[in-house]
């Protein structure tokens, strides 16, 4: 089934890295997937983010107009998706920084989460919200299995963080356990 | 109690959009003092070249040309000629100047065009995520010389000064760094000389700062600083290496 | 009797000033600034003595000090 | 062939590494957003290739370099955009005038002047009606997926050493930063014959050769020109490329290339399962164009709609192509502004109900 | 206006003396044939008129002094030929995008690659389909005498001025080489309005002022290409300039510019006397291009003949001006081949053949 | 009786098109005899420049690249990082080397290619009908400076030789003239010490000749040559001002 | 009346100063004319050549296909143009240093003159045989009145060489003097 | 013992050489080759010394020296 999400935060919240990590975990699936994140100078001034695309038919458009899905890091980012969102669709809001309250759709999911907190709760460090948004997202939309994700880290991940696998796991994990209530 | 350190007035309030810890901050505020200095702000016309200080016009309170990538020496060239009592200058980093520039400004530098090329030398192009410039040190892995700079394929780090300084041209050819207090109350005085040159109509004056590019050399603000004094300057010594006194002028 | 004052949006956190005063008036701090960054406190205010060597490395323009 | 295992890569990588796997040894370049991943590609790759990676001091000494470097029958790439592209025109005319064949990628950006440097199609005018002085032609060709960013960068190679012609990847930032599976796989023949009689190789028993463009006796130049323009008549006639969506009982026919061609896909898609009798024509080489294909769907299907991320450049080439009695619509986006999917089923959504107004009347 | 003398004058020269006698105070170049008379004259007549010649270091430096120059406000010009120009492709593309205005003037030789110095008309694709990167036109004049090299060269710096647009004039060795008596004058106004609005002249007592062609916030780029194109079409409704010769009761049009159009106005005098229905549309701006009064004619006349100097090139804009129903035949001599009157009255009269042999049957 | 004067064999019969008197010959000559000294002409490849020494082929019996104005050092850059077992040189003007050719050179010789370039200086554009050149003496004039070169527009004559030897790539860096016999001799070695160094791979080779123009100079074949003593020379001295030696060589 | 001619020779043979000389003349007459010079590389190698149009009504063509007569000073001159001629057309030969056997055209009007004799003779000076070429092609062809290229002498020389003029007018009328009889 | 020949279709008339000739052995003739030039001639050939100063002079290769 066609599914697209579109990850928004600062530089530096690991962002691209869950945009390739859902990526590999599609081709983990053999499902087809593009990845496309913002580049050049668009990256300085400390913003990022991508759009990724699941399919099982080939992909037309790599470019997601209206989202059906949103990962937001941070402020500014919520303020420039949240409007072009498909209405019904899913936004995991990263609580920690941005308050739901910024919200101005109401016609959407909006899943907000204390990514942080869940983080070190459930990985035992705080630097991990960005895997714990992940795990939230892929449960609450089924794109992919938890389990696909994880198995992808290897590929994802750069090898020198390949100790990290297991930290990794248990963030996705608790970002997953958190929406599955 | 005064105000003993503040903002140029030549500066607007914009905050850079400068990595944490570039040094190429420090050396906006030098320029933007040294025009407060001569109270230049309101004849003075920038230049700004492409790289990552291509929003030059965010930050300097004067009228600004965008020139092409390394053709900032030549644009100003033409603005100066025709306007010729107006303070003209240009901000280049070492793509823009020592690459694809290089021959703009030795030949602005070699008809001793009266304007001041302020050369922000951070080894490395910033702007574009990191590749290979002409000044990248050896062995100075880049995303273009991942296993470092190899004088046999690549040459030598390139000495903009000492080749400018061989000219007859310049009326200041000089570097300077800005990685300690004291380095840079050196550089504020070398350029406002170069603004000096012009102001007195002595011709070309040219300004090198070694600088920092934390984010394309992986490094913290603090290391970034550090590199300053153990690598580049080493390889670049800081030195006036040619200045006119007023007898040289016509 | 001098001091400095950080205006803290223009902060980045680089922490350059922190190395350049004398008198270890300046710290990294805990808050983060809209922009993301961990910008720079002043944890001795007391101590400063006016010498500016902080401003003079600050990259942002972000202090300014008064003597 | 190497196994069909899938590899996710980024698009301007697949072209690198379809270039090395072509048998590309040497790389000339200087650094331009949003192509930057190819020359780090290569200098990451080259040496252990057994080829040589050198970064130039710009885009005029990289073109020059590729010059002296074609010369000898390697196979050579450079790679660039907007500015950059525009400071190569006269080396991409002396390579016309030279023939010598090579392979330079524009990942375009947007102009005019510095533009930004999201995706756009603004440099199709440049790339296919020639930039430089002189009558010429670069072949160019417009991939619009990862896979083909890769299947055509082998092609380009060929294809350059086929006609001893510069050969074009013409590709925007979309492409060139899309990450998508990608099946990597190497041609059989990874470099040009080296027998070639034009080959400059030091003059060792033989006769002294040489590459020139410059004619001066009466009539000499007239001659080269001549020669040029049958040499790309054969090149219209052998190798159009072009791709085809439902075309068949399309009433409505779109035209677009690269990015805005799968896009256009996408929305084609939608449209047909609203009922609506839309197809696509997508040419996959821009020079030479798919006149003789569009004369042939123009006889059949009258209604077109050109889309391009540009104020209107290929729709001329269309006209050109099309019979007389043809509609030719456009819809463009310059500027590096993306048209949605949504975008494109509005739009063509528009074009079908003027037709069906009509048939109604 | 100055008297009514006539002066024995080479092509090139007339150009420089009609920049001076317009207020050019300016000029930035690097020497190349065949048009080294502009720069020689401006180096020696500049200095007198208070003004300023500087020879560059290259064309590159050229048309960036000349962007320097030109954001004063100052009327300023350059000029080249062939590989000179093309060097100036991102250049022009930088002019467009911060829209200032200035003259270029292109005394075009063969290409492509260095190509020789004889009369030639290939660089009309790089003139009006834009050789630099990005949706963008100058506006080009296409003289076919002195006179008319001094008369557009006035008109060139006034166009410039209103529209902030890159004028570019086009010639080819014979016009540059030519003598012949022309009659000088100057214009009521020479030079710029001082108080426009853009100018960059130091912040004194108002805002800092910014030339530029980056735009990055989204959309902009977009919409100031549609900027652009607004203006485009306003200088496409206003300032078309062509010359008819015989169009009324032509059964044959003859389409052609500059030099061709000078020597084609030869046989069709002949061609006339022998009887034969022929007339010439001769485009002097080739952009904007007589497009609205081709269709015109192509309503009566049905059958046009193109006649250029190089392969096939404006020919296409005179396919996309007329109605469906016309046949349009070419005739080009590329690479420095001059046709002879001799040769257009051969080719023309094979065309009136066919007209009447159709006619009969 | 043994002949002790013929044509080198690295040269054609073709008489050359050089007006009456102009050095072109004498610089095309001394080449070929370098070729000839180390037998270099089956492995060697020129690189045309564009000036009155465009036809390079049509004397050299080399293979030959014509490249566009300017860019005979990149050209030769290309060919020789393919083909490191030949031998590439460049024979450029001074319009082509120092004014529109000036970043390639300088990079090249920055990168130190193992390349030779021939700079034939004489002050002038001669092909194009004697325009100024950056080489162009103080109060010289031409076509394009006909009030004589003013140093406060135009600068001062550039010193190529000087820049290059400021840098670090350069194996030879040297100025010669062939106005006498004597010159003509010095020229030979210094020429042919160029080519030695390529063909021991310490890299980039430089020699500046200097020479005349009569025709643009509008001179006798006899007043141009005297020129080159009186006043070329003064202004560009000849000296070898940077020769490696082989402990130099990695 | 419509005239047109090639002049062509050595470099140094006074080629472009004749056919300057010539427009002048025209010019006195109140006659439209075009001069197209030979130029840049062509120049190289020794060879100059020029088309001059004369006419009463406005000029078309400045280029000369077939041109109706010819002024030639050397051999390769010569052999390059004669083929071109129109059928009828007049050639002023400097059989000085071309041997009029080079000639291959019986259709045309072949005036072979010892230039440099007659100059010598005429104008006690042998370096003006182009000006005696000019004052017989303008002789011979009627184009202007040879008192026309006198009075333009002024305005064709470099006025440096203004004293030159009393000697040159004597070359112009012995060339025209030679083909008058 | 010495001789020098002069390729007369390569001469240009420059005179180079007829200034290095220590000898003076050559000068400027009066003829004029194919290329409208007036070659040089060797007036003086039995006082050739086989120097060469003549042909390293000349710049279009038209001397070759016997000794
Ligand atoms: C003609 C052209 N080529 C390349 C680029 C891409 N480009 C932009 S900035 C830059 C180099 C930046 O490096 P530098 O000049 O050192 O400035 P920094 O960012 O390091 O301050 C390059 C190559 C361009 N904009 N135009
Ligand atoms: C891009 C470009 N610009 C300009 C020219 C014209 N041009 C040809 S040769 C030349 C300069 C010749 O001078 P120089 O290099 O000094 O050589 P010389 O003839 O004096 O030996 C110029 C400007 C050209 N061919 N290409
Ligand atoms: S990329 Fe480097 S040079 Fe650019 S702003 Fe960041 S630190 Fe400074
Ligand atoms: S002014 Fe001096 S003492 Fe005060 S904070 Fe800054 S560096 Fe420290
Ligand atoms: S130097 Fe400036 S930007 Fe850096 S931490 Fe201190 S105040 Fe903040
Ligand atoms: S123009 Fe000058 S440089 Fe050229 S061949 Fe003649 S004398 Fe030599
Ligand atoms: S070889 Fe010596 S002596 Fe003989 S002609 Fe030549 S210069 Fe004179
Ligand atoms: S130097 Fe050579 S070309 Fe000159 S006169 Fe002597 S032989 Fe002839
Ligand atoms: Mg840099
Ligand atoms: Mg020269």
């Amino acid at each position: 089934m066609y599914n697209d999400v579109i990850m928004a935060g600062f530089g530096g919240q690991g962002i691209m890295l869950i945009g390739n990590l859902l990526a590999y975990a599609a081709i983990e699936e053999d499902k087809n997937v593009t990845f496309l994140p913002s580049y050049g100078v668009e990256m300085r001034g400390g913003t990022a983010n991508c759009a990724v695309v699941i399919d099982e038919k080939p992909i037309g458009s790599p470019i997601v107009g209206r989202p059906l899905s949103l990962i937001i890091m941070n402020r500014p980012s919520l303020i420039k998706f949240e409007p072009r969102m498909k209405p019904g669709g899913v936004v995991i809001l990263n609580k920690t920084l941005v308050s739901p309250d910024v919200s101005e759709r109401d016609d959407i999911d909006l899943v907000a989460l204390d990514l942080n907190a869940i983080s070190a709760a459930g990985a035992g460090n705080v630097r991990l919200a960005n895997m714990v948004a992940l795990g939230a997202y892929v449960e609450k939309s089924g794109v992919v299995a938890v389990d696909s994700v994880v198995a992808a880290l290897k590929h994802a991940l750069n090898p020198r963080y390949h100790k990290m696998i297991p930290a990794n796991r248990k963030a996705l994990e608790a970002g997953a356990a958190a929406v599955k209530g | 109690m005064k105000q003993v350190f503040k903002r140029p007035e030549s500066m607007t309030a914009k905050p850079f959009h400068f990595c944490p810890g570039c040094h190429h901050g420090i050396v906006h505020r030098l320029v933007a003092e040294a025009l407060d200095y001569f109270s230049l702000r309101e004849k003075t016309i920038g230049i700004a070249s492409v790289g990552c200080s291509v929003f030059l016009y965010d930050y300097f309170a004067v009228d600004v040309i965008e020139a092409p990538h390394g053709r900032a020496a030549a644009v100003a060239t033409g603005t100066k000629r025709v306007l010729d009592d107006r303070i003209v200058f240009t901000y280049q980093g070492d793509g823009d100047l020592a690459a694809i520039g290089t021959s703009e400004v030795i030949h602005a530098a070699n008809r001793g065009d009266n304007i001041t090329v302020i050369f922000v030398n951070n080894s490395i192009y910033g702007m574009t995520g990191g590749q290979m410039a002409p000044t990248t040190l050896l062995g100075q892995r880049s995303t273009t010389s991942p296993y470092g700079r190899d004088r046999n394929r690549d040459g030598y780090p390139i000495k903009m000064t000492e080749m400018l300084a061989a000219l007859e041209g310049p009326s200041l050819v000089s570097r300077v760094a800005v990685n300690t207090p004291g380095n840079v109350k050196r550089a504020r005085k070398v350029i406002r000389q170069a603004f000096q040159m012009q102001v007195e109509g002595q011709g070309f004056s040219f300004v090198e700062v070694l600088s920092t590019c934390p984010t394309n050399w992986g490094m913290t603000p603090q290391a970034a600083n550090n590199r300053i004094a153990e690598e580049m300057i080493p390889c670049f010594p800081l030195a006036t290496l040619k200045q006119k006194d007023g007898n040289d002028v016509l | 009797m001098a001091r400095v004052e950080i205006e803290i949006e223009r902060c980045k956190g680089c922490a350059l000033c922190v190395d350049a005063c004398p008198e270890q008036v300046l710290a990294p701090g805990n808050e983060i600034n809209l922009g993301g960054y961990q910008y720079v406190v002043a944890v001795n205010p007391d101590d400063c003595i006016g010498c500016c060597r902080c401003a003079e490395m600050c990259p942002d323009v972000a202090l300014a000090v008064w003597r | 062939m190497s196994s069909p295992k899938k590899v996710f890569t980024k698009g301007n990588e697949a072209i690198a590494m379809a270039a090395i796997n072509a048998g590309c040894r040497y790389y000339f370049g200087y650094p331009i957003t949003p192509q930057n991943e190819i020359p780090e590609y290569m200098a990451a790759h080259l040496p252990a290739a057994g080829g040589e990676f050198l970064q130039a001091e710009s885009e005029i000494a990289s073109i020059n370099m590729l010059i002296g470097a074609a010369a000898t029958g390697a196979r050579v790439m450079t790679s660039s955009s907007g500015p950059g592209i525009s400071l190569m025109q006269e080396g991409f005319s002396y390579f016309a005038g030279n023939e010598l064949p090579a392979v330079v990628v524009n990942m375009s950006r947007q102009g005019p002047g510095l533009g930004g440097i999201n995706a756009t199609q603004g440099d199709y005018f440049q790339s296919v009606k020639g930039g430089g002085h002189g009558d010429y032609k670069l072949i160019v060709l417009a991939p619009h997926t990862g896979q083909e960013l890769y299947d055509l960068t082998i092609r380009a190679f060929e294809i350059a050493e086929k006609y001893r012609i510069l050969t074009l990847i013409l590709g925007d930032a979309i492409l060139g930063q899309i990450k998508e599976p990608i099946v990597p796989w190497v041609p059989e023949k990874t470099a040009g014959d080296p027998d070639r009689d034009w080959l400059i190789t030091g003059a060792q028993g033989r006769k002294p050769r040489l590459i020139k463009s410059l004619y001066l006796a009466d009539g000499e130049m007239e001659k080269h020109n001549w020669h040029l323009q049958e040499k790309y008549a054969r090149i219209e006639r052998d190798d159009v490329m072009f791709e085809e969506v439902d075309t068949d009982d399309a009433e409505l026919i779109i035209v677009a290339f690269g990015s805005v061609a799968r896009i256009g896909k996408s929305a084609i898609a939608r449209l047909r399962e609203a009922g609506k009798k839309v197809g696509l024509l997508r040419p996959i080489t821009l020079f030479p164009f798919p006149r003789k294909r569009l004369r042939e769907l123009g006889s059949r299907s009258k209604k077109f709609l050109v889309a391009e991320m540009n104020t209107g450049q290929m729709v001329e080439d269309v006209k050109l192509s099309l019979p007389g009695d043809c509609q030719v619509e456009f819809y463009g986006r310059p500027g590096g502004s993306v048209p949605t999917p949504e975008d494109l089923f509005a739009v063509i959504s528009a074009s079908c109900e003027k037709i069906q107004a009509k048939e109604i009347v």
